[in-house]
């Protein structure tokens, strides 16, 4: 069974159609790109996945549990994490309370223990300190650790979120634009990132690109979008030679 | 029906003093996102201008009327640019909550201030008549009362309006108003003198308010203390949050919703009157979140 | 950071030892003690405080220069000190506390409103301090114990005083009341004058109210209301400033009935706001300023000349208030709280507003007179004994 | 080596009672003319700066920490005032000539008051906090109006005579214990996973969705305990003041509160503490200045916030509040 099935998915603004009869599985282990023209509706697409707005019409399944009408927490607590276009972390918190920030809904004691400070709150506290340290290594962020997140570089913050990201523990992890504002060297890296995160963290991984660069490197399936309709599917090499996808980026007879 | 008829223009007559001082605070909203707490006592300070020019203008101009109401917004006017310059200018680019306590500092301090013995006095004053009160003959038997103060308020209100309204449309700085608020660094861009815009609307807004503070103090013939214009101050600014703050014609429409709920809630129980205003507007802003005409701007995810 | 916690620190030091160690002069053949008045001088209800404070001021003066007190053989006088309340009930008992501990007071004249005197009695009491309030009228503030004591008369007499006139003398059959919801005093006569009005026969057609004077300044929701009903009398227990407005919106809708109040319209600004609204309007009063008497003619003009303004109600009680404490001082001659209380409850003092006596619950028993208003002047109609 | 690292709170602790005792022997030995130096004047002060201290670290978690913009809090305080003096003074008639039982009765009454203040705080926070902003602002002010206009219509609370004859059950060591008390609990609450979801509420509400945590549940239980403590502290305030007024919870005193917060800094406990502390006494300090003490108390204001506009802390701690780092280990990864 895929690990997401979404069908028909249909989402109205006003009278606006944002997303027209979307349809895409994804199975363990993927990674797939969801690319087309500003305006395609592939961010509607994830506001949709990620409970941000409940969509007028369709079903989406996430590891056989129906996630429509669920809220954006709900969806994130059941194993779906996404990262910002323009990256939104918690700017006024530490780099590593931003990963403690994400374990929050796991961890071990209540309002009761964060009001006492009970044992259970320095073994909580213990446990969600070694969690975050740990995974701030993997990222190469441990020594920047007790720093205003606000306060690094673009690219730090940019791993910092995806570390957040990965802090919830997801099966499927949604990148919306990492690449963006990257260098040709920094999206070198990043694809490699990329595929290290699905071996190392068990994921499946979907991911809005417009570095096409980046997209055909690291996808093994791609989906593109033009004006809320799918009008493509397929390899990477079968996307890159398809008229219709050359059409929506650059106009008709181009 | 009389009664009914009645209490909707007593509301109007009051909702169009609290629209005068709405469209300030919601000027400098839109403009700076500063909720202007002195603006109140911009208002009051516009009631004593009234109180203390009138003689001097019925002596020198004949009539005191118009000449009063012109000086009262000139004074309200510098008073309020010279206020932005000293108290929220060095705060401009820092944190709006800062600005907020500044503002609230500044409304104390004007308060208290002007009830010093050598300036305003706390003590109470009789506001000179500007125009002599009469009953307009109703035609009907409803019992109707409508007087030429009534008239005069509901009138210089809707001038006032319809000329801020040409002003904030049809003018260069207007528009260049209009762009600082929706979009302050793109208007930057586009060459537009943010401070010139910023003060035009705290010179503009004030000078509302002062007109407010005439048409006060000729409607109610006394001043009660330099801390009058509080509460007044508090309902129009609850009336610019109902209209959606920021919203220009959404102030007035607050304003005269507040004015007549506010005569209509009196009339169905005077003691609890003053708290069903509030009920009402919990009870608006709970379904319109962002008041009557504001637009509900979601974040962008 | 450290530096500036430092300064405030210091600062708060400094101050507090200069101003715990200033203590009374004590010379020889004379000394001066202090007195207290606790009134808002500051925030929406100074005026009230300025009056109450030239009354006591006034009644200071004239103490000292009549020779002051004798106590133990020396010659003792006043010196006035006066504090703010702003309005506010816990800032009055920081003022009072402050009296009490730092400047030793024998004794404290305020506050003006019931809400400020019911904080500052209880510190009164406990510190065995008596405190007379001039113009507190919440029946309440006395039973805080017995060093509490007042100048005015409660709001059960008063509203009835003036509900027997409307009903016996105008001959009013039904009357109609706006008073203030937000403010005891108001709302006390208005429901004593509702009873009174109603036992004699009378029928109250409207009992409307309004909230906070301070806040309030159209009532024309509320006049309509009453017009509907046709009433013969207006009972507007409230103070002058909102009495005089309330009267100018109902002349101008043609509500042109026979208005009343309380003391609180004891003001020359009642007519000077109100103009020909009030005119005919009748009030209770402590004392008239017709009273032939010298006193009240003397006191009249020293306060004009001194002031230059005519004394309200408000000046009028605070300069008895100050006299009260001043002469049971002088009596029991002495600056213990105890003797002064114990000199007051027997006192025979006569000021302005009458000769006082105080009940069991330290309530003065005094007369009130009924004052008509008469070509903008206060014009004096009769007398009423309790 | 649990116990090692709590030890910070007892420090504190022992920080505040050697606080007391130092307050406590300036109280009682005579050393200014024969009587104390902090006599009854100073001691209510220490009082009220310790009750403002509560409501403005409250506040502080909706205002500073949770991003919210409450300007109600008087509101709520009234509701905990009201329900504790109804209590003690109406329906028990305790006094404090039998402390045995006046004051397991005081302490349960505060309790109450805190608990249906934090009833009303969800009764106003759970429709309300979704607005955001100055409309959230407006919104709270309004039911702070709501429940003083319903106090001052009701004869059975005193309507506008108040309600008097409170027994004074606030003294020092209470002051003491309850501001300790509050304070230490609300900064523990802060520095917990709690704490730390508070403020990715605050400083993104998108973000901390996505990050699984519940924020409309997570704003409106700060709303309630602030309200708690708000309703605690007008409980305390009541029972020293030893009369309540409708006026005294006005949202003029609401924004006294929003005052010391942001003059003090609002995105500290430290802060909430000095704010309130320093602005309480400040004006009895002036009272000397006559009625220049109300012109020269909001130039102070306004110049601290144009020279220090982050407040006068900042979003600085002092020691004492913060609870320290753990040493981590050097794992190898």
């Amino acid at each position: 069974m895929a690990l997401l099935d979404v069908q028909h998915l249909t989402q109205f603004f006003g009278g606006l159609r944002a997303v027209s009869d979307f349809n895409i599985q994804l199975e363990h282990g993927e990674i797939v790109g969801l690319i087309g023209p500003n305006g395609a509706g592939k961010t509607t697409v994830f506001n949709v996945l990620t409970g941000v707005y409940t969509p007028t019409k369709g079903t989406i399944v996430f590891d056989g549990q129906n996630i429509v009408g669920k809220k954006t927490y709900q969806i994130t607590q059941a194993g779906i994490a996404r990262t910002f276009q323009n990256i939104r972390l918690f700017s006024q918190s530490s780099v590593i309370d931003n990963i403690k920030i994400a374990y929050h809904f796991r961890m071990s004691y209540g309002n009761t223990d964060a009001f006492l400070h009970t044992r259970k709150y320095w073994q909580g506290e213990q446990l969600v300190d070694d969690y975050a340290i740990d995974l701030l290594r993997l990222f190469h962020l441990e020594g920047h650790a007790e720093d205003v997140s606000g306060s690094l570089p673009y690219g730090a913050q940019r791993r910092l979120e995806i570390a957040r990201a990965l802090a919830t523990k997801p099966r499927l992890l949604i990148l919306d634009e990492p690449a963006a504002g990257m260098n040709p060297a920094e999206a070198d890296e990043l694809m490699e990132m990329i595929h290290w995160l699905r071996d190392k963290f068990d994921l499946t991984i979907l991911l809005i690109e417009h570095q096409m660069r980046v997209v055909m490197g690291v996808c093994e399936r791609i989906k593109v979008m033009d004006f809320g309709e799918t009008i493509c599917e397929g390899v990477p090499e079968y996307i890159r030679n398809d008229p219709r996808v050359c059409e929506a980026y650059l106009g008709k007879g181009a | 029906m009389g009664q009914f008829l009645q209490q909707l223009i007593n509301g109007i007559q009051i909702g169009s003093i609290y629209a005068l001082i709405a469209l300030g605070y919601t000027m400098v909203y839109g403009i700076v996102r500063l909720i202007n707490f002195a603006h109140a006592d911009i208002f009051m300070v516009g009631a004593y201008m009234g109180f203390f020019l009138a003689p001097v203008m019925a002596r020198v101009f004949g009539g005191a009327f118009i000449p009063t109401i012109i000086a009262a917004m000139l004074i309200t006017g510098l008073l309020g640019f010279i206020m932005e310059k000293l108290a929220y200018r060095p705060l401009r680019y820092k944190s709006r909550l800062s600005a907020l306590i500044t503002a609230l500092g500044v409304s104390l301090f004007l308060e208290n201030f002007c009830a010093l013995p050598f300036v305003f006095t706390p003590a109470f004053r009789k506001f000179p008549d500007l125009i002599v009160a009469r009953n307009i003959p109703i035609p009907g038997n409803l019992g109707l009362n409508i007087s030429n103060v009534l008239l005069l308020d509901v009138g210089v209100s809707v001038i006032l309006m319809v000329l801020l309204f040409w002003f904030v449309n049809k003018t260069l700085i207007g528009k260049q108003m209009r762009a600082v608020a929706f979009d302050k660094p793109t208007a930057s861009l586009m060459g537009i003198n943010i401070d010139v815009v910023i003060s035009t609307a705290f010179i503009v807004g004030p000078a509302l308010a002062g007109a407010g503070g005439i048409l006060y103090g000729t409607t109610y013939g006394m001043l009660a203390s330099p801390f009058l214009g509080i509460w007044p101050g508090l309902k129009a600014f609850i009336a610019a949050v109902l209209g959606g703050i920021g919203n220009i014609p959404g102030a007035v429409l607050g304003a005269y919703i507040m004015g007549i709920s506010e005569a209509f809630a009196t009339s169905v129980n005077s003691n609890l009157g003053y708290g069903i205003a509030f009920a009402i507007l919990i009870g608006i802003l709970l379904v319109r979140p962002s008041g009557l005409l504001g637009k509900f701007m979601p974040e962008k995810v | 950071m450290r530096r500036l916690f430092a300064i405030i620190l210091v600062c708060a030091l400094v101050a507090s030892v200069g101003v715990g160690c200033k203590k009374a002069e004590v010379l020889p053949t004379e000394q001066v003690v202090n007195m207290g008045g606790i009134f808002p001088m500051t925030g929406g209800s100074a005026t009230f405080g300025t009056s109450s404070k030239q009354g006591v001021a006034m009644a200071v003066e004239e103490f000292n220069t009549a020779g002051g007190a004798m106590v133990g053989g020396v010659k003792t006088t006043i010196n006035y000190v006066n504090e703010d309340d702003t309005g506010a009930p816990e800032v009055g008992a920081s003022a009072a506390q402050k009296l009490i501990n730092q400047d030793k007071v024998i004794g404290i004249v305020g506050a003006v409103m019931s809400k400020v005197s019911l904080a500052v009695a209880p510190i009164c009491q406990a510190a065995g301090v008596p405190e007379i309030s001039p113009t507190s009228t919440n029946a309440t503030v006395t039973l805080v114990g017995d060093y509490i004591f007042r100048a005015c008369f409660i709001d059960p007499f008063q509203g009835t005083v003036m509900a027997n006139y409307a009903y016996n003398i105008l001959k009013v059959k039904t009357a109609a009341v706006l008073y203030d919801n937000g403010n005891d005093y108001n709302k006390g006569l208005a429901e004593f004058f509702k009873a009174g009005f109603e036992k004699n026969g009378g029928k109250v057609v409207a009992f409307e109210a309004f909230t906070d004077e301070d806040k309030t300044v159209d009532y024309k929701a509320q006049l309509t209301k009453i017009k509907a009903t046709n009433p013969e009398f207006l009972y507007l227990p409230n103070y002058y400033a909102s009495a005089a407005t309330i009267l100018k919106q109902a002349r101008a809708m043609g509500l042109n009935v026979p208005a009343g109040g309380g003391d609180g319209w004891d003001s020359p600004d009642l007519v000077k706001i109100g103009g020909a609204a009030v005119e005919g309007g009748v009030f209770s009063n402590h004392f008239s300023k017709d009273d032939k008497s010298p006193k009240v003619q003397d006191f009249v003009t020293k306060y004009t000349t001194k002031y230059g303004e005519a004394p309200d109600a408000l000046a009028a009680l605070a300069y008895d208030a100050a006299g009260l404490l001043l002469d049971a001082f002088k009596t029991a001659g002495s600056i213990k709280g105890s003797d002064i209380r114990d000199a007051m409850k027997n006192t025979t003092f006569s000021g302005i507003a009458g000769a006082y006596k105080f009940d069991a619950n330290r309530n003065p028993i005094k007369a009130a007179v009924i004052i008509k208003i008469v070509n903008g002047e206060q014009t004096y109609l009769t007398t009423v004994n309790p | 080596m649990t116990f090692f690292r709590t030890h910070r709170t007892a420090v504190t602790v022992i920080a505040f009672v050697l606080t007391y005792v130092v307050v406590k022997l300036l109280s009682v030995l005579p050393l200014v003319n024969g009587g104390p130096l902090l006599n009854g004047y100073y001691i209510q002060l220490i009082a009220l700066a310790g009750i403002n201290i509560v409501m403005t670290v409250s506040l502080g978690m909706v205002n500073g920490f949770t991003g919210q913009f409450s300007i109600g809090h008087a509101g709520f305080m009234a509701v905990g005032a009201y329900t504790s003096a109804m209590i003690t003074t109406v329906w028990l008639h305790t006094s404090v000539t039998n402390p045995w039982v006046g004051y397991p009765v005081f302490i349960l009454a505060i309790l109450a008051g805190g608990l249906l203040a934090a009833a009303a705080g969800y009764l106003v926070g759970t429709p309300s906090l979704r607005l955001k902003g100055d409309y959230l602002a407006i919104v709270t002010l309004s039911a702070n109006e709501l429940i003083r206009t319903v106090i001052r219509v009701t004869n059975a609370l005193g309507g506008p005579r108040g309600l008097g004859g409170i027994p004074k059950f606030t003294n020092l060591e209470v002051v003491f214990v309850f501001t300790i008390v509050s304070v230490v609990l609300m900064r523990n609450y802060l520095f917990s996973s709690h704490g730390r979801s508070m403020k990715a509420v605050r400083d993104s509400e998108i973000a901390a969705e996505a990050t699984g945590i519940n924020t409309t549940k997570q704003k409106v239980f700060v709303f309630v305990f602030s309200a708690f403590f708000a309703g605690v502290s007008g409980g305390v305030f009541a029972h020293l003041l030893q009369f309540i007024h409708p006026d005294n919870f006005s949202f003029v005193k609401s924004l006294e509160y929003l005052i010391y917060l942001y003059v003090g800094g609002s995105t500290s406990i430290s802060g909430a503490i000095v704010g309130p502390a320093v602005f309480t006494v400040l004006p009895e300090l002036m009272r000397a200045l006559q009625q220049w003490r109300m012109v020269i108390y909001p130039l102070i204001l306004v110049l601290t916030m144009i020279f220090r506009t982050e407040g006068i802390m900042g979003a600085r701690e002092f020691r004492f509040i913060l609870i320290p780092q753990r040493q981590r280990k050097e794992v190898s990864a």
